[in-house]
């Protein structure tokens, strides 16, 4: 097992390092001059070389490629050249707030995703069947900010259940000011129990958490289904029902687990695409994560953000996977690694 | 404990198994012999419901309840309690995923079994044999003293001569004849009245047969056990069955005390079967 | 002649071994192996197969060692009837048989299912609409489709009635096929089997001609397989609750069990030559003259 | 470790115990009775150096720096700021500016003539971002604490120079190397940093600096945040819940449901940006005159319009309204039967072979995207395919500067109030291409352009005119370019804020000093 | 309790297990060849797809408006007895152009899903099957596709090449294909444990032969419920890489681009988005039912003899 670990890890770097080098490659075909983005629209030439000079943009590719990963190695993931801050910190910034809802969404998604597939195996072809069906395949196929929306307008705008955006109320940074850990503010409220911050935050959480929940919980909740349903089918569901398990614990109690192996890719590639591909999400609720880095960046041709976001987001994969890959060896017995 | 008459199963318009009369008392031991493919798992099945598929009717009443008119509940109430299943091929009835004791404890669990009961297997007495165990035996055994449960799991393993340390293990972890034995065993740890077996003992070698068969006979004079089994084996049969069917074609061709039809057939197909044996 | 040879194999899953050290030749005239349950036989044909490689020694085909063997060839020539019906259950069981054959020779698969006594009908279904018995059938008649030198049997005929079983042994003993023979049914092994092997826990205890080896058992372990084979008419075994009697880690790994067993157990006997046989018992000579 | 959010903005007693009650109020993002809160749709500050500073951090920076003067679009004229009167000498070569008294820096320095023209000189010598407006800057002298001096090496109007809403600011240079982690500032305004957490949905809040030299008046705002908000619908949500009490910019459809909101107020003005249309004259087929006046032609000038929804605002000529060279009766108007007569004589259109033009414009900018899906339908009719691609500006830029389409699609606005910029940046002939992006080559135009800083410092009467020549001719007779509209800015306020006016010199800058609340 | 004597092939009373099972099989020549369609559900989505194809092929005769018809003076009028749809910001018919916006729209997400769908299993499945480096190889491989952001290599292709939808299926299907591959490796790695592959291995199948006919069939219960639920997102992907001049352009009508475009106006003009929108949900829905429809046919214990 812990051999396997370690090649594993080996592995996951050649990995991570094949994304630096194709970014790399990537940011240096793509035209559109970072100098010109840091330098601003009305760039003088002199400004120009200048930002060109600071970047080190006129150097040979090779070098520039070397300095890339020598900086990157020692912590200096370069210089946004839209924030001008160092991507780094901005990252360090960003990535939090979108683990906090996308972990929040996942958990939901996991939660409530699993007992419904659960559900319509049991009652395949009858109504509770139905009624998931319809429901996960309106969840996955919403567009994602008509959802967003949706809920802001009735639940906060018009029934004024929730907060209309933000992250938690930010008048409590003065009457209850927030101890910083781990830059995710619900663990922060909670492990300095900061009670006040901890309620405003969960409160604010629950419209983007439903938004972004919608499509990994209707994909966890198909998915889980299907696999029941096959797995069900299998010979050993006689003997289980010879000994007088009742179909639900069948279910639950047998099928559930070989059903979990595809289930768990599945929520490892989720969560790694909604730490990203929650900008219009995070747009709409004013949430100050990394899809809205990501995107702006994107749009603006900020070369060092577009590679931090990419390195950051090509680790989580990488360990997402590799937890997954673990996971999914104790699930199935009979793929574990020899 | 078993009452059945005018079974007949068929799946689409083929009539698989007809058997106009079946009776098991307690204590009594009646087999199937036939050809393959004749319908003998399929009565067996039918007799707890478990035909998937299959148009049934008839009558049927095992342990006082009946068994086509019986509603889930009621099925799954002397599922496994009260009436145990030997499936034909253990193996492939094992859930991949779960580990044989975690099934066994399950089971056990499901129908409120949490300790050896007054009567019980005396087979197989308690630690005796600790001599040659391995460390994994011995960690089971250590949980043995603790829960009332591990006993009676570690007792049924052994009593069809099984290492305790293969409850640790996952189905495609054992040979085809452990994964018979455990099937028994799960039927002799449920502590059921009705046992039904489908060819339990065709891939045992003969020696754990004799002991497999052994204790399974003990049980029946000690508890009443009522005992169905489906065999090939006619010498087997002929030494513990009271009663014979014999199947051919989906139809039960003769019936009666083991030893008239087995020293005097009547069908042809019966001394065909005799006249076979190598 | 296509022969397969294992010279000192030991195999094992993970890093536990379950067979170990097994010296054994696939000779002419059938060779049969039986032994107790879990003793390694399946193990041991997995291994003859090309499906599970020895941790150590090696298994030779005719002069070549199997791991360096062209497989397609090799496939041809071995071919397995598995213990655990091995049928896709997505598959028509027509599909299963014909899989085995060239694509001109599609046809004979009906010819092929009435060879094992099953009605061609069959074909069109699927494995979970069969009875085990004849689920085993299809596996044997996909196994002759290929029309192979050597036949690698676990238990091909445990799950069927002996009028079937009768037409199956004939139908192998009529074939132009070298056979390894995995069998409880110690009646089979002597009317297919020329020389037998016997299996306890992992090691072979004795081998030689079959006849010779069931009529005069020289190893206390075959010598009670002879006994207990159930008689028509006889009584019904007691359990003996022999829980403890399971394989001893060392020294004979039969001795908790052996009745004859003394002290001198303790030490591993080796395979040594016996009346025309080998054996591993210290005492094959009290045994042979019991 | 930890670190600790927000506790170093905690209350700090009053200095002056004047408004002691509502200093003690604490800093919220929610609009309430002291704390006026703005939603811009993006990050607030990139860049806390008031010498470089060239981006959205104007609208804070606005309100917390000054310059010597401030352009006001109704008279068109700058007016005194932190110079009270100034005049201009040897034909707009030499300025003078007197400066106002008593006024003090954040940081406690007195600002007096020589502070001035450090932190002029010093922008000048950072020479980024809009550091460029200084070009015409020779020497600066303080002869007095309350003199500047300014002898520049050609004519130029230094007074709106001086207006600008970049690069123009008085800071204090003795602090201004700690300005940049926004922990504090080294400006003059009427407001000065509370705190700045970036990354964070409240980015930045501002606080009343009491000191100032302009007063404070109970009814004022004394406390300023940014709650940044992406996206309009959401702001304009949270403007009606009364959490905030400014948005930026709204779309047509949420400005006219606006307009009938109660407790909103709605704000619509034009603005100093225009969307250029800029055609090859340099290649290609547009190289022909007449292809260009068709396209000009072709464009749906009041369709578009009406589609804008109040967006835009027609144009007339390449300077907008309230700005010194804006000429009235240059609007332009479809006419597809000419159109199609210029095209027939340059040998297109019609039954001719089709004719291909690339054209390039902003991704994810609605507007442009609606120009040309109506240029698009137009030019069908008249067998002339558009292919039309959105890029990000500098891809779009790269491309521009290589000459690589026929037509480009930009807007462009003044970084100080003067029509200057168009002329200089955009229609000045270049050998390289920079922003001049019709690749127009005119020596003549070259040099009216030259001379217009001189006219405009000098005398505005023959400035105008040289403009109105000008624009006649890049339109008319060259056609390089096509103006389809001038923007609006459509903005909401909640109705008790009372003195807003919107200074379209300074895009989407409030002068909160200058608001009041309703009682 | 049915009488002794009963004469067989009276209909019985059904156990309550066969409840649990599909109704009694039927012998009709028909039925046999065909899967049956027992989930009406099924039957809904057959009928839905041959409406949205037949809608999108026949948009030139079925639309009210010629395809590129602009009425700037008319923008975002509401649903009416004109515009049954309304029209959006540049006076276009909504109707029009969602019947239009079917044939660009379709066509990417069939193309995409079918692309990914065959590279990603296909992969998936080999490594699963033969594990060890190769498996590595594959899935590290794998994991670099996926890890490296969608957006990054459209912005790519979308800067060298022409926008065509030739190029967005491109995009769109190497970021896509790596999902299936993950998925159908976890499960095909434990199907190629199973006892007949091992058989079909003895018997000399070829290895290519044995992926397709047993892993295959065996392992792509997820694939398959992950493609029937990726229409929708196909989709909407295309329309963000519009936004990055790679895909369909203004002004082809397109489902996605028509939502995208839409987005401001959600809250005050929603026919503009609504309409668009739930046509790619209807689509979405259809490969759903369709999905599951192909599922059944593959579970061997669903067809009867
Ligand atoms: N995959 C596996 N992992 C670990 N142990 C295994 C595995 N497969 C089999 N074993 C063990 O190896 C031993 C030999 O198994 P094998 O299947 O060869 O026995 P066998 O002689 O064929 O028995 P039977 O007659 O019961 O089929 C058994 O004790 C079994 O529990
Ligand atoms: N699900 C099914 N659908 C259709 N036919 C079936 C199904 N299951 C079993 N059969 C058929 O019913 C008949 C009886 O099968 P059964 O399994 O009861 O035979 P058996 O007597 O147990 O045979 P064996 O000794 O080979 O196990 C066989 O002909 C079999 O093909
Ligand atoms: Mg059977
Ligand atoms: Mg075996």
């Amino acid at each position: 097992m812990l051999r396997y670990l370690i090649r594993r890890l080996g592995q996951a770097l050649l990995v991570v390092a094949g994304v630096v080098m194709l970014t790399f490659v990537v940011m240096r075909l793509v035209p559109g001059d970072p100098a010109v983005a840091f330098a601003g629209p009305k760039a003088t030439p002199e400004q120009l070389a200048a930002a060109r000079e600071r970047f080190g943009l006129d150097d040979p590719l090779w070098v520039q490629l070397w300095n890339y990963v020598r900086d990157l190695v020692t912590g200096d993931w370069g210089t946004s050249l839209h924030t001008r801050q160092p991507v780094r910190d901005d990252l360090l910034l960003a990535f939090p707030a979108s683990l906090e809802l996308v972990g929040a969404a996942l958990l939901l998604a996991i939660v409530a995703g699993i007992p419904v597939g659960v559900l319509a195996a049991r009652y395949k072809t009858k109504f509770p069947d139905f009624g998931v069906r319809v429901a996960s395949m309106l969840a996955v196929s919403v567009p994602v900010f008509w959802l967003a929306l949706a809920l802001q307008t009735v639940f906060a705008s018009n029934l004024g259940w929730f907060p209309v955006a933000g992250e938690y109320d930010s008048s409590l940074d003065t009457t209850s000011p927030l101890t910083l850990w781990t830059n995710i503010t619900v663990v922060d409220a909670l492990i300095t129990g900061n009670w006040p911050i901890l309620t405003s935050t969960l409160r604010h959480l629950v419209l983007p958490t439903l938004v972004v929940a919608a499509y990994p919980t209707g994909v966890i909740a198909q998915m889980t289904r299907a696999m029941l349903i096959e797995e069900a089918g299998q010979d050993h569901a006689r003997l289980e029902r010879a000994l007088g398990f009742g179909e639900t614990s069948i279910l639950t109690r047998f099928a559930l687990r070989p059903a979990l192996g595809p289930v768990l890719s599945l929520i490892a590639l989720v969560f790694a695409y909604s730490i990203v591909n929650g900008f219009l999400v995070e747009a709409v609720f004013n949430w100050p994560g990394l899809g809205r880095y990501a995107a702006s960046a994107i749009s603006s041709l900020d070369t060092p953000a577009i590679a931090g976001v990419t390195l950051l987001v090509a680790l989580v994969y990488v360990l997402a996977n590799l937890v997954v890959d673990l996971l999914q060896g104790l699930i199935d017995p009979r793929v574990r690694p020899q | 404990m078993i009452e059945v008459r005018d079974l007949q199963v068929r799946y689409g318009t083929r009539v698989v198994a007809r058997v106009p009369e079946l009776d098991v008392g307690a204590g009594e031991c009646v087999a199937i012999v036939g050809e393959s493919g004749s319908g003998k798992s399929t009565t067996l099945l039918s007799l707890l419901g478990l035909t998937e598929g299959a148009d049934v009717s008839g009558h049927v009443s095992v342990c006082g309840v009946e068994v086509l008119q019986a509603s889930p509940q009621q099925l799954r109430r002397i599922r496994g309690a009260r009436v145990a299943l030997v499936l034909q091929s253990p193996q492939a009835a094992l859930s991949p995923t779960t580990r044989l004791g975690t099934l066994m404890r399950r089971a056990l669990e499901l129908h409120g079994i949490t300790g050896p009961r007054g009567g019980g297997p005396e087979t197989g007495g308690p630690e005796t044999g600790g001599s040659a165990g391995s460390r994994k035996e011995r960690s089971w055994k250590g949980r043995a003293s603790k829960g009332g449960l591990e006993r009676v799991m570690v007792e049924a393993v052994e009593a069809v001569m099984l290492d305790p340390e293969i409850l640790r293990r996952y189905p495609h972890e054992i040979s085809g004849g452990q994964a018979q034995r455990f099937a028994i065993a799960l039927a002799i740890a449920l502590g059921a009245e009705v046992i039904l077996a489908d060819e339990p003992t065709s891939a045992l070698d003969v020696t754990v047969q004799a002991e497999v068969v052994g204790v399974l006979h003990g049980l029946r004079e000690e508890r009443g056990l009522a005992l169905l089994i489906v065999s090939h084996d006619l010498a087997l049969v002929s030494t513990i069955a009271d009663r014979v069917l014999v199947m051919k074609d989906g139809e039960v061709v003769e019936s009666g005390p083991a030893a008239d039809v087995l020293t005097r057939p009547s069908h042809p197909y019966t001394r065909e079967l005799l006249e076979a044996l190598p | 002649m296509t022969s397969l040879r294992a010279e000192r194999v030991t195999l094992g899953y993970g890093r536990t071994a379950v067979v170990h050290d097994v010296t054994l030749d696939l000779t002419e005239g059938g060779v049969g192996l039986i032994g107790e349950s879990g003793s390694g036989k399946t193990t041991l044909a997995r291994a003859f197969l090309g499906l599970l490689t020895p941790m150590s020694g090696n298994i030779w085909y005719g002069t070549q060692d199997l791991k360096k063997v062209d497989m397609r060839k090799f496939r041809g020539d071995v071919q397995p009837v598995f213990q655990a019906e091995a049928l896709d259950p997505r598959m028509r069981v027509g599909s299963s048989v014909a899989e085995a054959l060239p694509r001109a020779d599609r046809h004979r698969v009906p010819d092929l299912l009435e060879q094992v006594g099953l009605t061609p009908d069959l074909a069109t279904r699927r494995p979970h609409q069969l009875s085990g018995g004849q689920r085993q059938r299809v596996v044997i008649a996909r196994a002759l489709a290929v029309r192979p030198r050597l036949l690698i049997l676990d238990e091909p005929t445990s799950a069927l009635d002996v009028t079937v079983q009768a037409k199956i042994l004939d139908l192998l003993a009529g074939l132009d096929t070298e056979r390894l023979l995995i069998t409880h049914n110690l009646a089979i092994v002597a009317r297919l089997c020329r020389t037998s092997h016997v299996l306890f826990a992992g090691r072979v205890v004795e081998s030689g001609g079959t006849a010779d080896l069931l009529a005069r058992p020289a190893h206390p372990y075959t010598l009670a397989l002879r006994e207990a084979v159930p008689k028509l008419g006889g009584e019904p075994p007691a359990a003996r609750g022999r829980a403890e009697a399971r394989p001893a880690g060392t020294g004979c790994p039969f001795r908790l069990r052996c009745p004859l067993a003394v002290p001198e157990c303790e030490r591993a006997p080796a395979l040594r030559e016996v009346a025309g046989r080998r054996v591993a018992c210290h005492r094959a000579e009290d045994v042979l003259n019991a | 470790g930890g670190q600790v959010r927000g506790a170093d903005r905690s209350p700090q007693p009053s200095s002056t115990g004047e408004t002691a009650a509502t200093q003690t109020q604490p800093a919220t993002a929610t609009a309430n009775d002291d704390t006026f809160v703005y939603a811009p749709n993006l990050d607030v500050v990139t860049d806390w150096d008031p010498a470089t500073s060239y981006s959205n951090e104007n609208i804070a920076m606005s309100n917390i720096y000054e310059g010597l003067t401030r352009y006001n679009s109704a008279t068109r004229k700058p007016e005194p700021r932190l110079a009270t009167e100034w005049t201009s000498a040897a034909e707009g070569k030499e300025w003078t500016f007197k400066l106002r008294q008593g006024v003090k820096f954040h940081t406690g320095a007195a600002l007096d003539a020589e502070a001035a023209k450090k932190a002029i000189e010093r922008t000048i010598k950072e020479n980024s971002g809009a550091a460029y407006i200084w070009g015409a800057v020779d020497t600066i002298e303080a002869p007095d604490a309350s003199t500047l001096k300014f002898t520049l090496k050609y004519a130029t109007p230094l007074d709106v120079v001086a207006a600008s809403g970049y690069a123009a600011y008085i800071y204090d240079t003795e602090a201004v190397d700690q300005v940049k982690d926004g922990k504090a500032d080294a400006g003059t305004g009427p407001y000065t940093i509370d705190s700045w957490q970036k990354g964070k949905e409240t980015e930045l809040t501002l606080k009343a600096y009491e000191d100032y030299w302009g007063g404070w008046k109970p009814e004022q705002y004394k406390k300023v945040a940014f709650r940044v908000t992406p996206e309009i619908t959401t702001a304009w949500q949270l403007l009606k819940q009364g959490e905030v009490n400014f948005v930026q910019r709204l779309n047509p459809q949420l400005f006219e449901q606006a307009s009938d909101t109660e407790g909103v107020q709605v704000s619509r003005t034009p603005s100093f940006q225009n969307l250029l249309v800029l055609f090859n004259t340099a290649g290609g087929a547009t190289k022909d005159v007449r292809v260009r006046q068709a396209l000009q032609l072709a464009i749906d000038y009041d369709g578009l319009l009406a589609a804008l929804k109040g967006a835009g605002v027609k144009a007339s000529g390449l300077v907008p309204e309230g700005l010194v060279g804006h000429t009235a009766n240059l609007e332009a108007e479809q006419d597809l039967a000419k159109a199609q007569e210029l095209l027939a004589s340059a040998g297109y259109g019609g039954d001719n072979e089709e004719l291909k033009l690339t054209l390039t414009y902003a991704q994810g900018d609605e507007d442009q995207k609606l120009l040309v899906t109506l240029l698009t339908a137009a030019l069908q009719k008249l067998n002339v395919t558009l292919q039309a691609k959105p890029m990000a500006w500098n891809a779009q830029w790269d491309q521009g500067k290589a000459k690589g389409q026929d037509i480009f699609v930009m807007y462009w606005y003044p970084d100080y109030p003067d029509a200057y910029s168009w002329f200089f940046n955009v229609f000045r002939s270049n050998d390289k291409p920079e922003l001049n992006l019709s690749y127009l080559k005119n020596a003549e135009i070259d040099a009216a352009i030259d001379e217009l800083p001189k006219l405009t410092a000098t005398d505005l009467f023959a400035a105008e005119t040289s403009y109105d020549e000008l624009q006649k001719k890049i339109l008319q007779e060259q056609a390089a370019v096509a103006v389809p509209y001038v923007q609006t800015y459509q903005r909401a306020l909640s109705a008790d804020v009372q003195g807003y006016v919107d200074n379209p010199a300074y895009p989407n800058v409030v002068f909160f000093h200058d608001l009041k609340r309703a009682s | 309790m049915t009488p002794p004597g009963t004469p067989p092939g009276t209909p019985p009373g059904t156990p309550p297990e066969a409840s649990l099972s599909e109704a009694g099989p039927s012998e009709a020549p028909l039925r046999r060849t065909l899967p049956k369609i027992t989930d009406r559900f099924a039957a809904t989505g057959a009928v839905l797809i041959v409406v949205v194809a037949a809608a999108a092929l026949l948009a030139p005769w079925l639309a009210p408006y010629p395809e590129d018809a602009v009425d700037p003076v008319n923008a975002l009028l509401a649903p009416g007895a004109e515009h049954w749809f309304g029209t959006d910001q540049a006076g276009r018919d909504v109707l029009t152009r969602v019947l239009y916006g079917g044939r660009t729209s379709l066509f990417i997400a069939v193309s995409v899903l079918a692309v990914s769908a065959a590279v990603g299993v296909t992969l998936g499945l080999v490594a699963g099957y033969a594990g060890g480096w190769v498996r590595d190889v594959i899935m590290r491989v794998t994991d670099v596709f996926l890890a490296f952001p969608a957006l990054l290599l459209s912005l790519m292709l979308a800067m060298v090449l022409q926008p065509s939808v030739t190029t967005v299926i491109v995009a769109i299907a190497v970021t896509w294909w790596p999902w299936y591959a993950r998925l159908s490796a976890s499960v095909a790695a434990s199907v190629a444990t199973r006892p007949y592959v091992d058989a079909a291995r003895c018997l000399g199948v070829p290895a290519p032969v044995i992926i397709v006919r047993h892993v295959l069939p065996n392992s792509i219960t997820p694939v398959l419920v992950q493609i029937s639920l990726d229409a929708g997102g196909v989709i909407l992907t295309a329309a963000a890489l519009s936004y990055l001049g790679l895909g369909a352009q203004e002004p082809t009508a397109e489902w996605g681009l028509m939502v995208d475009q839409g987005q401001t106006l959600f809250t005050t003009n929603w026919w503009v988005v609504t309409f668009p929108g739930l046509a790619i949900l209807v689509t979405a829905f259809a490969f759903n039912v369709l999905g599951e429809g192909l599922r059944n046919a593959l579970d061997p214990r669903r067809v009867v003899r």
